[in-house]
């Protein structure tokens, strides 16, 4: 399909209508209401399936390592021992899960764990609608097991670090 | 006290202050002005952080490019990269001297019977320092900048001069004064001078490097334009030079087309001796009525900033060379042909059917193009 | 007195408008351009190497980052090739196909939203931006309610889609697209007819036909010069034989034609997207995966596989080797690397004004570009 | 242009292939595909064998002669190139042969088909610049990414990678993690080896040459330096010798630790 040429009418050019045309618009939308959001004040409501803050059940967690599996850049980190407990009198086999921690820096919310997890309901969701996760430093990014199930209880942010003790930029990690 | 000492030194002296303070508030709540109403045309809010609906932001923008690191490029020049912002606030701040901002003597700070000329000699001269700032900051942006600056000043500088000889040998004088008192007792200039009156406007957003006409400062080709290399206050320099300008323009505008401090045609509504029997109360209403307007000029600047795309460099030279001047001597003429005929009455109604015919377009809603519009065609 | 004097300027990679981190070189004249020579791969992340090295599923959230502006359709090409690969191409649920033409539709809307608000903002008209990315984020809104996220969509499966879609979706998108076209009249009200818009594109970097194929280019630069050819409609994907639209040509190639072109095209995916709720709505909800293993082991060989993207052929080569789980090798046709590469002809002549209406008009992603 | 209307309904040949797998052809089958045959009548003693898979008709051509056959496709009808791939097979199973592949596809518009051509190569391949300008890019890319050269090609530089880098990325050998490129981005603050340099901070530098052994052993191998470097490689180029002090060979150490137990 050809698209069409606009042709403007003689009297038109001479008009400048094309302008004028152009400040109707502009003139029209000053009185539209307005879409931009307050951020800090208002805040638009994520949607049920947002990905954001990862969440951690330790209690549903089957220790199967699928999410780590799943992972595009294995930032999941699993270690898990063996272990046995009476059960009614028979011994049973169990897997406890003694590391489970997640680099959340380095993700990119692809949810693919999320996917993967096996457990009915997940272990791991990132449907916490939570997605102000700034820090001022980055090993905050960096959440264990107890961190990610319980993030919301993690002391906040009470100031800039001393000069000392604040992080360097380290070469090793970028070059890796 | 001697009386010609305060008639031609002190008094002219307070009232040039009076006029620069007000001029300052005016660059100060533009500054918020433009943004906001460029944000509310956009979409967006625009600054609504600084205090009540952000009017503070003309306060925190000065004060904060004041505190701000002044950088000075090792390899600028540097006696040039610091005249660079100080030479058009020279010229911006002295014409605030010349122009009438209410009914005449005490709203006018100086009357000069060549105001006109004096005016258009000194405005000239602001691109001195665009085009030192653009070379000294030794950029190739900056450079560029500042040399299609000033080959748009040069190229705009005609028609805008033009523009104005159909205005003078209508009202037949130089004085700004009597420019404006011709126009309440005949219809305001643009009536007659529709044409002038666009090529002025047209000039004047191109002399102030305004948005279909901002190449100097391009910002999508040319980083900032000739102000790339500069920051802090002498940034801010040639901000408040360029809105001082902007303002100029306005007031020029408003006294050659649009009445000046008058409101009112034919010797009817609010004339000059209407305001001077209201004694000073009228000289200030006069003002206002002054101000009002150069608002009005200084929003339309903004709203075509919303509007527009920005001419290319040589489609700018063109619409200058070969469209603005032929058309400034081309009104020239016409308008020298009507005033021999002792026509003159017979202008006013040709700008009124061409502003009728525009607003009749205009009004209309433009006919849906075909193929454009097939898919929906096609659905009906 | 009439020597060539050149200068030589760097634009970018830093510059306001070289979306991203493009650079030029540019030798000029004045503001002639001599020579322009595009310097690319700041952006440079080996995607393709980490594809040798991962999963095909995991794969999928990198292509998201190639063209990110529009990664429903970088999701769609990939999926789409590993399964042609795998021969199960026709196994794909129709549910899940419509939704993915929905998908990619919406994502050619937005993705051409953002060119048209990044090349109005380049000729210097600031306000389509804000109006275009006010659609555009409708239409993000819609990515959110149905996959998670906003720009990285990650949305498709190979062998169908992750999710059904969410209540009250379609309606929301139906609401929408019931209001796009007046909104697309809106920038069309701003830029179409004026004057100084038409003075900076018509006419700007001819292509004609004959040179377009020569250099490769696809998607609307390829329109814009006359060649009616469309993905969609020439080797017609998913559902779109059933589909009833048009495929928009210019016919000078030049800039305008582009512009105009795109223009329509949004008109077209509107209209796709129109016809695309009822039909889902006819399908059974929750039938969105072939039955295919979990384990996406595809048999050896090779395949090409392309599909439209909104800036032009999206091509994958996937090498598999029969063994593993990753591909042996998988390479990208990035359209606006290949586009891209015309620049240099388009630009010679032209004044540096013309050049960011070029780059501007090639519809560039350096993430693409560069991969 | 009339040839490039496409037909209303997509021929046989661009639909995907049945999940029930088609009829196996044979090579010479396949040569006599109406989509090819022409093309291959006219080159038919360069078109070494034939392969299909998925409905795509895989050609290889003798290396020497691609750019003829390419030409000759381009004036039977394959006037758009559409991709052009270079495929590292060194660690491919059971692959002996030549290491290289590149992959040319080819799309006609009046025929609505896609055909690949391909060649094997150790490294050097007549460039198809002179039939197609986009191939200029594909083939720096392929120089870049895999180090083939192509000869002919007027302006064969790095595209993706910067001048002066070591190694070509998407070799089989070359490790995912990166290798160390020497590169400092203000060599007065951080000196060779990283880190901030001692004094500046008061704080003592950190040791990060984690993985210098394997890089150097990486930029001295054979497998770095075919058609390696900056500059337009003559045909064959003579292995490059790199500035640091080379220790003894080492086969390339690459260390794929992303073959995870996925």
């Amino acid at each position: 399909m050809q698209v069409e040429y606009p042709k403007p009418s003689w009297s038109q050019k001479f008009l400048v209508l094309d302008l004028l045309e152009g400040l109707k618009t502009t003139f029209r939308e000053l009185f539209k209401p307005k879409v931009t959001v307050r951020y800090p004040e208002e805040r638009n409501e994520p949607t049920d399936r947002f990905r954001g803050m990862f969440k951690f059940s330790y209690d549903r967690c089957i220790a199967c390592k699928l999410c780590a599996v799943a992972c595009p850049i294995d930032i999941i980190y699993i270690d898990v021992h063996d272990d046995m407990i009476e059960e009614g009198g028979k011994k049973k086999k169990v897997k406890v899960l003694d590391r489970y921690d997640i680099d959340v820096k380095r993700c990119m919310f692809c949810a693919l764990c999320e996917e993967a997890c096996p457990t009915k309901p997940k272990s791991i969701w990132l449907t916490t609608k939570t997605y102000e996760l700034a820090t001022y430093d980055r090993n905050d990014l960096y959440f264990n097991m107890q961190e990610l199930e319980y993030w919301e209880d993690r002391p906040r942010y009470t100031g800039l670090p001393e000069e000392d003790e604040k992080p360097r930029l380290d070469e090793t990690r970028l070059l890796k | 006290m001697n009386k010609a000492l305060l008639t031609y030194l002190v008094w002219p002296l307070v009232k040039f202050l009076i006029a620069f303070i007000i001029v300052q508030l005016i660059v100060v709540a533009m500054t918020w002005i433009e943004r906001r109403l460029l944000g509310f045309i956009q979409a967006r809010l625009g600054p609504n952080r600084v205090g009540p609906w952000g009017l503070l932001q003309g306060i925190a923008d000065p004060v904060k490019l004041l505190l701000k690191e002044d950088i000075l490029p090792t390899s600028a020049e540097k006696i040039a990269y610091f005249l660079g912002p100080m030479l058009p606030l020279i010229p911006a701040f002295v014409v605030f001297a010349l122009i009438p901002y209410g009914p005449p003597p005490a709203f006018t700070v100086t009357r000069v019977n060549v105001g006109l000329l004096l005016i258009l000699a000194i405005t000239s001269t602001a691109v001195y320092g665009i085009i030192l700032g653009g070379w000294a900051s030794n950029n190739k942006y900056s450079l560029m900048g500042g040399l299609r600056s000033a080959a748009q000043m040069v190229s705009y500088e005609v028609p805008f001069g033009l523009s104005i000889v159909g205005v003078l040998m209508i009202t037949g004088s130089l004085d700004l004064v009597q420019i404006v008192r011709y126009q309440e007792t005949n219809a305001w200039n643009f009536l007659p001078q529709l044409v002038a009156c666009f090529i002025f406007f047209v000039s004047m957003n191109a002399e102030n490097n305004r948005t279909p006409f901002d190449l100097p400062e391009a910002e999508s080709e040319l980083v900032a334009g000739f102000h790339t290399e500069y920051s802090g206050m002498k940034f801010a320099f040639f901000m408040l030079a360029e809105y001082s300008m902007m303002i100029v323009n306005s007031c020029l505008i408003v006294t050659l087309f649009f009445g000046g401090w008058t409101f009112g045609m034919f010797g009817v509504g609010l004339t000059t001796s209407v305001l001077r029997g209201m004694g000073f109360f009228g000289g200030i209403l006069g003002a206002a009525i002054f101000f009002a307007k150069v608002m009005v000029f200084m929003l339309v600047y903004v709203w075509f900033r919303a509007t527009f795309p920005r001419f290319r460099f040589d489609q700018l030279m063109d619409l200058g060379w070969k469209w603005m001047i032929p058309l400034a001597l081309g009104n020239i003429f016409v308008t020298g042909l009507f005033i021999l005929a002792g026509q003159e009455r017979l202008m006013y109604w040709i700008g009124l059917a061409l502003l009728g015919a525009t607003v009749f377009y205009l009004g209309r809603k433009p006919a849906p193009r075909k193929g454009i519009h097939a898919s929906r065609v096609s659905e009906a | 007195m009439f020597d060539v004097h050149e200068m030589e300027v760097n634009f970018g990679p830093q510059h306001p408008s070289t979306h991203g981190v493009l650079r030029v070189l540019l030798k000029i004249d004045g503001e002639r351009i001599i020579e322009a020579k595009p310097v690319i791969g700041y952006l440079h992340r080996g995607t393709e190497k980490l594809f040798e090295h991962m999963a095909y599923p995991q794969c999928i959230p990198h292509t998201d980052r190639m063209d990110y502006v529009a990664s429903a359709t970088n999701n769609l090409g990939f999926v789409e090739t590993v399964e042609k690969l795998m021969g199960v191409t026709k196994q794909i649920p129709r549910r899940a196909q419509i939704l993915r033409v929905i998908l990619s539709e919406l994502q050619r809307i937005s993705s051409h939203l953002l060119w048209l608000a990044t090349h109005a903002i380049d000729i210097g008209a600031m306000t389509p931006f804000f109006y275009c990315f006010r659609e555009r984020e409708q239409i993000l809104d819609f990515f959110e309610a149905y996959c998670g996220a906003r720009l990285t969509l990650n949305c498709m499966r190979i062998g169908g889609m992750p999710e059904d879609v969410p209540a009250g979706w379609l309606e929301d998108i139906e609401a929408f697209c019931d209001k796009f076209d007046a909104a697309v009249d809106e920038y069309e009200s701003l830029l179409t007819t004026n004057r100084i818009w038409k003075r900076r594109t018509v006419g700007i970097g001819v292509l004609s036909p004959e040179e377009a194929i020569e250099w490769g280019i696809t998607g609307p630069p390829l329109r814009g010069s006359g060649v009616e050819w469309d993905l969609r409609r020439a080797q017609p994907y998913e559902i779109y034989p059933e589909l009833d639209f048009e495929v928009p040509v210019g016919k000078n190639g030049d800039t305008y034609d582009r512009y105009l072109v795109r223009m329509e095209e949004m008109r077209q995916s509107n209209r796709i997207l129109k016809q695309c709720i009822p039909l889902i709505r006819e399908t059974p909800a929750g039938d969105l995966k072939a039955k295919i293993s979990k384990v996406i082991r595809p048999p050896e060989g090779e395949v090409y596989h392309s599909i439209e993207s909104p800036k032009g052929e999206l091509g994958y080569y996937i090498v598999s080797d029969g063994k593993t789980q990753n591909a042996y090798r998988c390479h990208v046709r990035p359209p606006s690397f290949v586009n891209l590469q015309a620049l240099p002809a388009m630009a010679r002549g032209h004044l540096v004004s013309d050049l960011v209406a070029l780059i501007g008009t090639i519809d560039i992603v350096l993430g693409e570009v560069d991969r | 242009m009339s040839e490039t209307t496409p037909p209303s309904t997509p021929p046989p040949s661009a639909a995907p292939a049945a999940p029930t797998a088609p009829p196996v052809r044979g090579a010479d089958e396949i040569k006599r595909d109406p989509l090819v045959a022409a093309a291959v009548a006219r080159a038919a003693d360069a078109v070494l064998d034939a392969r299909e898979l998925v409905g795509e008709i895989t050609l290889f051509i003798d290396t020497a002669r691609i750019a003829d056959v390419c030409r000759t496709f381009k004036d039977d009808g394959f006037v758009y190139l559409v991709d052009l791939a270079g495929v590292d097979y060194s660690k491919f199973p059971n692959h002996t042969g030549p290491r290289f592949s590149v992959a040319y596809t080819l799309y006609s518009f009046r025929r609505n088909a896609r055909v690949r051509l391909r060649v094997w190569t150790d490294g050097d391949v007549p460039s198809v610049t002179a039939v197609w300008k986009t191939a200029n890019w594909h083939e720096r890319e392929t120089f870049d990414m895999l180090g083939i050269n192509f000869t002919g090609h007027p302006n064969l530089e790095r595209i993706l990678m910067w001048d002066g880098f070591n190694g070509h990325p998407l070799r089989k050998d070359f490790p995912i993690r990166g290798i160390d490129t020497g590169a400092r981005i203000y060599p007065e603050v951080f000196p060779e080896g990283g880190g901030p340099k001692a004094g500046s901070t008061g704080k003592p530098v950190n040791d990060v040459n984690l993985y210098k052994g394997e890089w150097k052993a990486y930029g001295s191998s054979p497998a770095a330096q075919i058609g390696g470097g900056a500059k337009p490689a003559p045909p064959k180029p003579a292995p490059k010798p790199v500035a640091a002090p080379a220790p003894a060979p080492v086969a390339a150490a690459a260390d794929d630790d992303a073959e995870e137990e996925a």
